[in-house]
């Protein structure tokens, strides 16, 4: 994207206090965080092809840094929710890959119980709010996050993400009117990797100069971020998240990424929509796990040999949670009429009064 | 006992849980300045202020979805949509965040929300604005329906339906905010109805009629009748909530009588009562004298003119009618 | 409104050339139109107290340049489409007062057969689309008018009419995206009234310089129109429309008006939220009908005398709307089944097969 | 004959009508360029190109409401939604404008509108995406519902829906699109399917069992192991569409056996069987020997485990077992 091309150059976001306040280890964090993510994904896609996990598998390969570079900025006041790509998110909230994988695989020890697939990862007590399916449907679950957390007076954000597809949806664009009329701490984060399954950016949607400068119609704040950088990504993340902690007020973050493979595994066409140049040119220059391991070896943070032994760890934990996927039980039949209710499943006085289940 | 309107009664049972759980917080179109399109929200503005009752703008998706995710937070929003009607532009937040969020989590999440309002014809607003979505929601678990047809019912519903930590639904009638009955005293304790319990308004021995919400008046309009000119005595049994359903009171009301008569507001194709017919035929098979029989509203969108209005929908002649059918 | 009453003095937009155009009569044309809306508004409001209409009524009164000032430039192959406050646009494309008025009552003869009300006029034979009671749920049906002409070559426009609480509605969102990526021939005329029932823009909306201004998100035309002036209002649309017709490119054009009585009859509020001063400013200074009543007569057009009788022709014809109203049948049980599927009152061979309705 | 499967079958259904009438236009999100998401539309925007297959963003409210005001303008679109879950997005559109339009308008308008696309369980994508809304919609008059489940079927039903006047819902089903049948040869004429016709897929004389979608195949299938194992013979009533109803033929094999199962991949409240089984016990109340009895959907939001997923949903076995409880 000539946009990434062309920032690239421009600004060394090390220097930004965000980042300047990062220690060696808290930066080979990040670089372990991303490449974790990589290591799951790649196995959730030989274990798709190999049958083992239904549905869509959408993964976040290329991406990485997003979900690393803005929820390595949050504190436990600060909340996340996203759409179906939601690996990378779940991880980096802090879940294990042992969940995950399970969940993948349809297993009672996923982290729901096989109930909700890839799509929808959730931890709740890690303030990860899932994995949602339907384009753009969460984002005023976002809003809600952000309203919950001011009206309980917590001094904390919600980083809501989307797709670059995602904005064309009335409910987002509810969401920013509503987002800057009572002024929530919420953040918009669009992960633009340029297209809505076969659908481009520019077959989708009608803009001025980009998707993020849509909040001026609200009077918003935006800002365009480099995804492949991910001192970026941190550095302007972390003004948007001083912008809603202390004046209380939402932004728009449009962050520039690539996804490596189809929309979902299942994209039979993934070659057909982008040019080969396109896709090699993403791995080979813009990648951003590639580039910061790079930039922490020229900063003499890490040597080559750590960092490809940080890989090889993600690759055993990304091994061992796929044995653990596949030595776990599957759910029963009987679990299919579970956590549908509340007081059901805590057997309330509220739970056991009338009939709640219409099977015979 | 004190009489109260069925709006006045509605309203006391918010103002007491605004009162009692400071995450309670009301929410919709012109519910705080302007009292609430139906003046439901009546001076709740004044008494409790702008952290509590909250205006928002003409985006039901973006609101409710707004409340949907605060309530996964543990704020419980009971949020007015100005008519049940314009559920329909909020569909998706209704039925997939509210509805399917705890399962799609494997019960991680629960969403303690009421969405409240208006669910009637019979107003002259026409088809957009007169939908009945009972059954269209009742048919997915994960959501709760009420319905409650009495003052004394739905001060207790709704009370019940705000401590409730499921999504629950809750269906007014704008021609029943304005009706009167008795509504136990403050001193007499915590006004509570449980979710799940159906109500027999009237006792008779021959036919069941059953009903949910404004219904329910004319059924028992009915059964005076049936009972004065046909010597026909009727059980009236108020169904309530719609989800969780009283199975029970159902079947053993028609287990006395043999012959039912559901009265429902909805179109007859997915409407409660075709839910209700089903389950009476299959668990009283052999306990039916005659079949179910319905009266719903007539089977066409709902019609403007204030000449024709009321014969769309339920009502004691039509009753009368259907039950001497099968009597 | 600042804005109206900053612009009021600037420009004369009777020089315009669509306005140089008119001919006497045509001028009082225009001003026979708004007269003959408001007065059948006056009517419709008498027997709406007096118990004769039911369910809600929402005049137009205060805001009759808008239908009259945009429908006068519509030829036959332009299209318009808008909410529930419909009369005037209703009787500016050519509807009469009679099946108007017989609506309003329920009765048989009206407009949809008594079967849709105040808020559901339409007149397809006129290109006149309704009256639709979903706030914004008319929005992406404009899209679709502009569509169908766009897809069958007739060089006609789509004027489609919203609020200024129908903004925030996401069909609306998605309607301006779809209008300026397919390049489609619609206008959004959000007639700004202030207030969407009792909510003030400012509480409703978040927003830059006006509303309008939000199509610059969408790479998108728009403009701000002074209500109280019809010749502002013909010159302002008429280049919107050029703009459709000849580069099939839509447009928002945001028309400030105002409305005398409450939201709908029914509104009890109506003298609440706004300030007594604020309503009488507008009905002395900025009142359309008057304005242009003035200007006409200045221009010597017209003289008061020919405008009172044309008011007075305006109030009989409206008396005459409730006569024919009154003495009108009305539908019968039988109508309500009437009018739901094509099929079956056209009685074709699929209207006969299968159970359509079930009653019994 | 031919051998053609579901897929080809209406992909062909389509091409005719998108080459006997210039009106017809094809929109949605993939369906051009990317061949579509289930590659229903291969092909066909190379051969007919931007102005007849037309991809759209993510804005189903949008296109949708945009078709369906183009249908009042005698345009005949035939829109995909990827997945019909996706309504819930556009809800008020389909029920409000495409629904009521025409009755709101005294049948001054009427819109030819077809909306299409996969409705079904059982591909893993869990709640959100499992919708089975062919009883949702067909409680609104003005609307039209088609489900149905063979080559043959999908084809002549999406012919005649194309020219039908009225709004019409066609729920396809993603399992169905590889499943393969005779399909009338070209030569033999026009193959085209009214709406509102039953289709008796096997013919049998103990019980019912009434189905409608990918439910037919599994009727089938306890209807093989039924005959085989139990000696229970059993007519299979293919509804094909729900809307208009074939009301005559579930009369008829009910009249016949007097014994009805009836299986529906909606959940049971409020789906097609709910319905179905109110007027069977209305029509049939002396015909019948046993309850009405229902294989549905396991009640709780779709599950997404492979291991389990198809136990919630009909399936011979269950179907089996429920026919055992009483033939
Ligand atoms: C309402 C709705 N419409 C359509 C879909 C099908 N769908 C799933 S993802 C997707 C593309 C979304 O693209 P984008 O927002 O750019 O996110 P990305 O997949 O690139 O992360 C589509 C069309 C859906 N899930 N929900
Ligand atoms: C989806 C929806 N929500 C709410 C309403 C109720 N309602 C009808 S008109 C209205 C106010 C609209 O204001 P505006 O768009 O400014 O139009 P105006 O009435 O001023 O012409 C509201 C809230 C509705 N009809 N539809
Ligand atoms: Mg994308
Ligand atoms: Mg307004």
């Amino acid at each position: 994207m000539s946009l990434a091309d062309s920032q690239y150059a421009r600004l060394d976001f090390a220097t930004s206090p965000i980042n300047r306040a990062l220690t060696a280890e808290q930066k080979i964090g990040l670089l372990t965080q991303m490449m974790r993510i990589r290591k799951f994904e790649q196995a959730s896609l030989k274990y798709y092809n190999a049958g083992r996990i239904g549905g869509f598998l959408h993964l976040y390969i290329g991406q990485e840094s997003v979900a690393v570079g803005t929820i390595s900025l949050c504190t436990p006041n600060d909340h996340t929710i996203t759409a179906y790509r939601c690996h990378g998110h779940g991880l980096m909230s802090g879940m294990n890959m042992n969940e995950c994988m399970a969940e993948l695989f349809g297993k009672a020890t996923g982290s729901a119980k096989g109930k909700g697939g890839s799509m929808h990862l959730f931890a709740p007590d890690k303030n990860f709010w899932g994995g949602h399916g339907i384009v753009a449907g969460q984002t005023p679950l976002g809003l809600g996050l952000a309203y919950g957390l001011k009206y309980k007076g917590i001094p904390g954000v919600a980083l809501c993400y989307l797709g670059d597809g995602a904005v064309n949806q009335g409910a987002f664009h509810e969401s920013l009117n509503l987002a800057a009329l009572f002024e929530l701490p919420v953040i918009y984060v669009i992960e633009n990797n340029g297209y809505s399954m076969g659908t481009s950016q520019k077959r989708s949607s009608a803009y001025r100069g980009c998707l993020a400068q849509r909040a001026e119609a609200y009077d918003m704040e935006w800002d365009l971020v480099d995804g492949s950088d991910i001192y970026e990504v941190r550095a302007k993340t972390h003004i948007a998240m001083e912008r809603a902690r202390t004046e209380c007020r939402p932004t728009i973050l449009e962050i520039s990424t690539y996804r490596y493979y189809g929309h979902s595994v299942a994209d039979a066409n993934a070659k057909k929509y982008r040019s080969p140049e396109e896709i090699e040119n993403y791995k080979n220059n813009h990648d951003p796990i590639s580039t910061f391991r790079t930039r922490l070896i020229q900063e003499g943070v890490i040597t080559a040999e750590q960092a490809d032994a940080i890989n090889k760890l993600a690759t055993e934990e990304a091994a061992a949670a796929v044995v653990f996927a596949d030595q776990s039980p599957a759910p029963s039949i009987d679990d299919i009429m579970k956590d549908v209710y509340w007081e059901v499943d805590n057997q309330t006085e509220a739970g056991r009064t009338g009939r709640h289940f219409f099977n015979d | 006992m004190r009489t109260l309107s069925y709006r006045e009664a509605l309203r006391e049972g918010l103002d007491e849980e605004l009162a009692r759980d400071e995450n309670v917080v009301l929410m919709g179109e012109e519910v705080a300045q302007y009292n609430g399109a139906y003046k439901v929200t009546e001076g709740l503005w004044q008494k409790w202020g702008d952290k509590r009752i909250v205006d928002t703008p003409i985006s039901e998706a973006g609101f409710i979805g707004m409340g949907i995710g605060a309530s996964m937070l543990g704020i419980r929003p009971v949020m007015e949509l100005m008519f049940w009607s314009f559920h329909s532009v909020a569909f998706d937040q209704m039925v997939n965040n509210a509805g399917c969020v705890r399962y799609m989590s494997g019960g991680l999440i629960n969403c303690p929300i009421v969405v409240r309002g208006p669910a009637n014809g019979g107003t002259g607003v026409g088809a957009t604005h007169s939908h009945i979505p009972e059954g269209l929601f009742a048919a997915f678990p994960g959501i709760k329906v009420v319905a409650p047809a009495t003052p004394a019912d739905v001060k207790g519903l709704i009370k019940a339906s705000i401590r409730d930590n499921d999504p629950v639904f809750f269906m007014e009638n704008t021609l029943l905010y304005g009706t009167t009955g008795p509504v136990p005293d403050l001193e007499d304790g915590d006004h509570v109805i449980p979710l799940g319990l159906a109500d027999l308004k009237r006792e008779g021995s021959d036919l069941s009629l059953i009903a949910h919400g404004r219904s329910v008046l004319h059924a028992l309009e009915a059964a005076e009748i049936l009972q004065r000119d046909h010597a026909i005595s009727c059980d009236v049994l108020d169904l309530r909530t719609i989800r969780p359903l009283d199975q029970d009171a159902i079947l053993a009301t028609v287990r006395k009588t043999h012959r039912a008569v559901l009265v429902d507001e909805s179109k007859a194709f997915g409407g409660v009562s075709a839910m209700v017919a089903t389950l009476i035929q299959d668990h009283c098979f052999d306990d039916l004298d005659a079949p179910v029989k319905r009266v719903c509203t007539l089977d066409a969108p709902a019609i403007y003119s204030p000449f024709v209005e009321n014969d769309q929908l339920p009502n004691a002649k039509r009753i009368v009618a259907q039950v001497l059918t099968i009597a």
